[in-house]
């Protein structure tokens, strides 16, 4: 059973992923990282690593998304078309 | 033997996949952000794989217990640690440059860059 | 005994230095480059030190912490450490001196991060090298490539551009060599080189060690800017200011040969990447390619900086080349060469920058009287340029020599030919300046000696000087080289 | 043998090396600064010529550097063949160096410090290649010697000089890197790059076609010596102020290839593998061929510096000819021949320059009548002329004569038949010059004189010694002969 | 064109990393290399050598403490590169 | 999207004069706890800077610099790298290895001095981080016009 659940965590995070490369918008690109981060930082708790799930909560789902959010506002919203 | 991979090894075709996609997002995008984004998603797989390599079924967190446990293997924890905020500084520094870019050139669209620079 | 504690104190007190530097910086600004100067220098003696302990008094083994290896991370210098350090060290410190005026003209009143990012970067090198722990070694390259990314980028226009290029693959090749170590401690436990060359062996045959070796190499020679791997290097290094590239040409990629020469024959053994995988051969025939292609590459070029940026992907070939045949001659041939590369590229970068500093100028065809303009600076640029040709008797010949007749021991003689030739492609593109500098200039046009400041003649000056002295006692440097290299070959 | 150390032989380098420094230090002040190569020039001489007594005696000195490299030090040694060498280059430096004042100043050329700066440095490392005790010494002063030529030939700094320039570099570097191979490969075989009487190679076991490959690899690599088809820098390298010309052609760069090519094939190979193995042979083949055919383009050339340089070609090659013949006779007479060329050809290339200095002609066409207004150099011009062609009683007789019996000993009819042609070919491309001279009407009045005395005492001095040494040829004929002495002996 | 070729290398990419799958460890098996070898020292010791229970922060700060000294220095530097790169003059 | 949005909702600002010292107060207890449970120097550092991105948000960069500005956060990092490395030069001064904090006279036992040493060393970490990771949130979310 945990065996699904963590699967499908997976699964989760690699459709987060390639959504985040995928979309034009950055911003939501951001946000979709964010998650993805987030997730992982879930299943690195499920797998005993609280004090590496705490940093990646922190960093990644946390200032990561700040920094991200930050230069786009200093920059461009849209990934420009050919 | 297909299925036992997946099966006890999940975890590895998990991370090199998404290790994939950070890699499609570095050199497959042009735009800066993109890629800085997928060079994001590249690194940590690698510590999904390390992280996922120090767990031990039916272990405990590594903090000492009053009773005695199992406990999942600490080292790559702390390697990982240390690798988050290499990622992080990574990352503070790529936006910089993309910020920086920015100010130059007015766009974050790779050719486009080369192009005004020549 | 404070010697004991020469390794740590290497690196430690590049730490002090860098950070205090934010805090002179509030101070005065002018006093940033002399203390940079002067840790570098602290740096480069005790790395003079080392070398010495090391050649009179065996290895070096120093435990941080005080735990034993495997659990705690040790610093292990044997004499090939101990001679990339003396490189490192040296260079960083004359380059120190150098970038006063250089830095201060292309990159104003920025002195205080600049020579924080200064202090780190080469802190960063020394750390690689002198670590003898696998994790750490990794640490001290993202120390060092930050630093080096940030220097980059300081330079002109387009060198935010290249720096983002350099940070991604830099970044790609960091991750590789994580992803490296990772698979070695999965399969070993262990992230001290030592004791993973004691448990390696066990491993033989298995795809594991062979994906760990190809990310490893892969991630090496993204650094190290070999052949197919080399494209942020000619962008880096046109783009950075003078005094950077100069820096980086003759230590990054050093540093990174060195890291590739410690895993691939300390961490794992020769014989297995030499005979039962032929990672070593592959590489020495991806390098000879390196070396025509650099040469021929550089000869399009007409930046000069570009031009040397080429000939420094040629010129990395030479190293990897003679590593990879791993034979005694060869190998010895190729460590001389980090030596002689290092003496030549860093002079002729800095030559560069000294003209750029006087004149702006950096198409060689417009350097038409720079002979007489700068007589001191141009006489060095000659001195580098007939080292890297190869002619006697400077550095750049013996290791040339070496190279050589290593190929010629290991029977493969494409690569004499290759060695060979691209002596000669060197000349071709150096030629080119030496014409345009020394001739064809009349009588009537009066050109006023302009030679450039002290402070960046001397360093040029010193290297050129170098180059003739370590040519003509070359083997002082290969008797050390040979202690190290029959130790570690069969 | 015994050997003596002395200091001398690094001595006699570091002379000019010096003389070029202080060239360097006086470049604003042209008296001192030509002052100092003469000096230089007439200390070196004394020094070389200072060994000459103990070399006559049977030894050799020495004198062992440092190891530049792991057991290949810089190291010179002085035995016969190589003081004689060293002998002409320093003796003729010094008729250069006044020779090449005049010619300078009188053309006020620029850059005089430059020119001065790197003969010096041209020298001394011809020096040292004549006294090298090794191939990896040698091959130090080898490059040295391109170097440092390379802004004499391209002196005047136009495109076709430059052009000559990379065609000079082109082929002396690509030669050089011939040679290192070569050297490496020899090091590699033998452990050694010494030069030992009778050779280094014989009994080391190398397959033949390795040492046929390494042989063809090593003349390649004396390119210098300008022998087909590796002759045209030499021609091309024309275009440099005539006493380059003469310092290329009859002291430094071109004696250096043939000096190395005999080394190479007497100290390297030895007698015996040569013989043995028929390289001898097949290179002896290869220079009657060069002989005659330079001669034969030689004929061609009207711009008289070029016909010189086409005659250079085709006499070097006598030396090496006569070194291939392996016999006595032959080695001695092709070491006198570069005694004697040294001084017949130094003259020709002298008298060509006072006509530039002088006339400022070039061609052969327009000297008609040339004679009466320099009676002087014109006779100087055909004492030399006289020699190429090997008559008695000038230079050139005495090492043809040992060439001609050489070849009879060894019964190769050829090349004997290729020596009389080619004395012939000479008479053929040197007499119409001084015939036109002397007794055919000039276009059209000549005004001009003879060249300043800087140059016309060097040119006179220089064909009177080319007599001389026809008349007595006992002196160097006796260190010839303890240089064959050694390698017969020593076999 | 581009596109395509980024797609290549990757699915080449990945390819060879499932290549070296089989022989690693599987997940959670407490007899893997990496369990054994030096990771039991840590957790013994971490508070008799240490004085502190959680064996993270004792390797962290103590057996690799050196390495957190550099990751920490890591961080100073991205620190310093962005304020080089992006700050300007305060008015 | 503006950077640093500087807001004069009142909604916000109260909020944040309420949540920024428990926010403060829970990265000082992260600090102190990691050496019990999880967290430590980074994870604190991270929140503290959290909590003063969260005060700047608010009130704006300048009321920000008045509190922390920019130089003093360099210096702060600079403590905080030197608190660390001056523990592992303490070490050698009193005759251990670098870092080697069992050498150090406090506390009573070797393992009491590395518990010691370690909260100092994570102190020095959580300095670092928070001054630099503000620093850098300064600098990239600094308007053109350094509003």
């Amino acid at each position: 059973m945990i065996l699904i659940v963590d699967l499908l965590m997976l699964l989760l995070v690699i459709v987060l992923a390639i959504a985040s490369i995928m979309v034009k918008d950055l911003l939501e690109s951001t946000v979709l990282f964010a998650g993805f981060s987030f997730m992982m930082a879930v299943i690195w708790v499920e797998m005993n690593s609280v004090d590496v799930a705490f940093t990646e909560a922190a960093v990644g789902a946390g200032v990561s998304t700040i920094l991200l959010v930050a230069a786009i506002a200093c920059t461009k919203r849209y990934e420009e078309e050919k | 033997m297909v299925l036992e991979l997946i099966f006890t090894k999940y975890n590895y075709i998990i991370y090199i996949t998404l290790m994939t996609i950070g890699f499609y997002g570095m050199i497959g995008k042009r735009n800066l952000i993109k890629k800085l984004i997928g060079m994001s998603i590249f690194q940590y797989s690698i510590f999904l794989f390390y992280v996922s390599a120090a767990d031990v079924s039916g272990g405990t967190a590594p903090i000492l217990l009053k009773e005695p446990a199992v406990y999942v293997n600490p080292l790559p924890h702390v390697l990982i640690l240390t690798a988050i905020v290499v990622a992080v500084s990574t990352l503070a520094v790529g936006l910089s440059l993309a910020i920086r870019i920015y100010r130059e050139f007015g766009t974050l669209d790779e050719d486009k860059i080369l192009e005004l620079s020549k | 005994m404070i010697t004991d504690h020469l390794p740590i104190l290497l690196i430690v007190i590049g730490f002090f230095g860098a950070f205090f530097t934010p805090i002179i910086g509030m101070i005065r600004k002018e006093l940033c480059s002399p203390w940079a100067t002067f840790i570098t220098m602290l740096q480069f003696l005790i790395s003079l030190l080392l070398l010495y302990n090391v050649i009179t008094a065996g290895n070096i083994s120093y435990w941080l912490g005080g735990w034993q290896p495997p659990w705690g991370i040790e610093y292990a210098v044997d004499i090939l450490n101990a001679f990339v350090l003396v490189i490192v060290a040296g260079v960083c410190f004359s380059v120190s001196i150098y970038s006063r005026k250089s830095l201060g003209l292309e990159v104003p009143g920025k002195e205080m991060p600049l020579y924080t990012l200064y202090i780190l970067l080469s802190t960063g090198m020394l750390g690689i090298v002198v670590t003898g722990d696998i994790f750490n070694l990794y640490v001290f390259l993202e120390i060092a490539s930050l630093a080096a990314y940030a220097l980059i980028a300081l330079g002109d226009r387009q060198s935010r551009m290249a720096s983002f290029n350099y940070m991604i693959m830099g970044t790609i090749s960091a991750s590789f060599i994580l992803m490296g170590i990772g698979y070695l401690y999965v399969m070993t436990g262990s992230l001290n080189m030592a004791d993973l060359s004691r448990l390696i062996p066990a491993l033989y045959g298995s795809p594991v060690l062979l994906v760990a070796i190809a990310m490893l190499v892969v991630g090496l020679s993204i650094k190290t800017a070999l052949f197919p791997l080399h494209t942020w290097l000619p962008d880096a290094y046109t783009h950075a200011p003078s005094a950077i590239s100069a820096l980086l040409a003759g230590t990054f990629t050093k540093v990174g040969i060195y890291a590739l020469i410690r895993v691939m024959f300390t961490v794992i053994s020769p014989s297995y990447v030499i005979e039962t995988v032929p990672v070593m051969s592959m590489l020495t025939w991806l390098a000879a390619i390196g070396i025509l292609a650099g040469s021929v590459l550089a000869i399009a070029q007409y930046d000069i900086k570009r031009m040397l940026a080429y000939s420094s992907v040629s010129q990395i070939g030479y190293i990897i080349l003679g590593v990879g045949l791993a034979n005694n001659i060869a190998m010895t041939g190729g460590i001389l060469h980090i030596l002689s590369h290092s003496l030549m590229k860093v002079g002729l970068f800095m030559v560069a920058g000294a003209i750029i500093y006087r004149t702006g100028i950096k198409n060689i065809y417009q350097l038409k009287g720079m002979g007489k303009k700068m007589p001191y600076t141009m006489g060095a640029f000659v001195v580098g340029a007939l080292s890297m040709i190869g002619i006697p008797p400077t550095i750049g010949f013996a290791s040339k020599f070496y190279l050589a007749w290593g190929a010629l021991e290991a029977g493969n003689w494409v690569f004499v030919v290759v060695i060979l030739l691209s002596s000669l492609l060197t000349a071709v593109y150096f030629w080119r300046i030496f014409e345009n500098v020394y001739f064809g200039v009349h009588e009537t046009e009066e050109i006023k000696k302009d030679e450039a400041p002290l402070s960046m003649l001397l360093p040029i000056i010193a290297f050129a000087v170098l180059i003739l002295l370590a040519g003509l006692f070359a083997s002082l440097p290969i008797e050390v080289i040979k202690i190290w290299v029959t130790g570690v070959l069969p | 043998m015994e050997t003596i150390t002395s200091f001398n032989p690094g001595l006699a380098i570091l002379v000019s090396l010096f003389g070029a420094l202080m060239i360097l230090v006086f470049s604003k002040r042209p008296n001192i600064r030509d002052g100092v190569s003469v000096l230089a020039g007439i200390i070196k001489f004394g020094i070389v010529a200072s060994m000459i007594p103990v070399v006559m005696s049977g030894k050799l000195i020495e004198l062992k550097l440092w190891d530049v490299l792991p057991n290949l030090p810089i190291m010179f040694r002085v035995d016969a063949f190589g003081l004689l060498f060293g002998l002409i280059a320093s003796f003729l430096w010094i008729f250069t160096t006044f020779y090449s004042i005049g010619y300078m100043r009188t053309l006020k050329e620029h850059a005089q410090t430059r020119f001065f700066f790197c003969f010096a440095i041209a020298l001394s490392s011809a020096i040292g290649i004549a006294f090298s005790a090794n191939l990896f010494t040698l091959f130090i002063f080898f490059e040295i010697l391109t170097i440092s030529t390379y802004p004499l030939v391209v002196h005047i700094e136009t495109p076709e000089a430059m052009k000559a320039g990379r065609k000079y570099l082109l082929y002396l570097l690509t030669s050089g890197v011939f040679l290192l191979f070569s050297i490496i490969a020899v090091y590699h075989y033998t452990g050694t790059t010494d030069f030992a009487f009778g050779g280094i190679i014989a009994g080391k076991g190398i397959p033949k076609n390795i040492l046929i490959l390494l042989f063809v690899t090593f003349m390649i690599g004396s390119a210098k010596a300008a022998f087909m088809p590796l002759h045209s820098w030499l021609p091309s390298a024309m275009i440099a102020p005539t006493p380059v010309s003469a310092l290329l052609h009859a002291v430094a760069v071109v004696k250096a290839g043939v000096f190395t090519a005999t080394r190479i094939i007497l100290y390297i190979f030895g007698i015996d593998v040569m013989s043995e193995t028929g390289l001898a042979l097949a290179m002896a083949y290869v220079v009657a061929f060069t002989i005659i055919v330079a001669s034969l383009f030689a004929l061609m050339q009207d711009n008289l510096k070029k016909r010189l340089a086409y005659s250079t070609i085709s006499q070097l090659s006598y030396i090496i000819l006569g070194v291939a013949m392996l016999t006595p006779a032959g080695i001695t007479g092709g070491m006198m021949h570069i005694l004697n060329h040294a001084f017949m050809k130094i003259t020709l290339f002298f008298c060509a320059g006072a006509f530039i200095v002088a006339s400022g002609k070039e061609k052969i066409s327009e000297m008609n009548g040339i004679a009466k207004q320099m009676p002087f150099t014109m006779i100087a011009f055909s004492i030399g002329a006289l020699g190429m062609a090997g008559t008695p009683i000038t230079a050139g007789f005495i090492s043809k004569w040992y060439l001609l019996i050489a070849s009879m000993e060894i019964s190769q009819i050829p090349l004997l038949l290729v020596l009389l042609a080619s004395s012939l070919l000479n008479v053929a491309y040197f007499f119409p010059i001084i015939i036109n001279a002397f007794f055919k009407k000039p276009d059209r009045v000549l005004s001009y004189k003879e060249a300043p005395l800087f140059m016309l005492v060097p040119l006179l001095l220089t064909a009177l010694i080319s007599i001389i040494i026809g008349i007595m040829p006992d002196k160097p004929l006796a260190l010839i002969a303890i240089a064959v002495q050694n390698l017969i002996g020593g076999t | 064109m581009r596109r395509y070729l980024a797609i290549l290398s990757c699915i080449i990419f990945w390819a060879i990393l499932v290549y070296g799958v089989s022989d690693l460890p599987a997940l959670g098996d407490p007899e893997a290399p990496a369990n054994k070898h030096v990771a039991p020292r840590y957790v013994e010791g971490s508070y008799k050598e240490s004085g502190v229970p959680n064996i993270v922060t004792a390797i962290l700060a103590n057996y690799r403490g050196y390495d957190t000294l550099g990751e920490t220095t890591v961080i100073f530097t991205a620190g310093i590169t962005v304020m080089v790169l992006i700050r300007r003059k305060e008015k | 999207m503006k950077a640093a949005p500087v807001s004069n909702d009142i909604i916000l600002r109260t909020g944040a004069s309420i949540m920024v010292p428990v926010i403060l107060l829970w990265g000082l207890y992260v600090l102190i706890h990691g050496a019990i449970g999880p967290g430590g120097g980074f994870q604190a550092g991270v929140i503290l800077a959290a909590g003063f991105i969260l005060y700047t948000t608010a009130f704006g960069l300048k009321e920000a610099k008045k509190i922390l500005s920019v130089k003093l956060l360099m210096v702060i990092a600079s403590t905080g790298l030197f608190i660390y490395a001056g523990v592992g030069m303490l070490a050698i001064i009193f005759g251990g290895n670098f870092l080697e904090y069992g050498v150090i006279p406090i506390g009573r036992t070797p393992a009491e001095a590395s518990k010691y040493g370690i909260e100092m060393v994570e102190l020095g970490i959580g300095l670092t981080v928070m001054s630099i990771m503000l620093s850098i949130f300064y600098d990239i979310a600094l308007k053109e016009k350094g509003e």
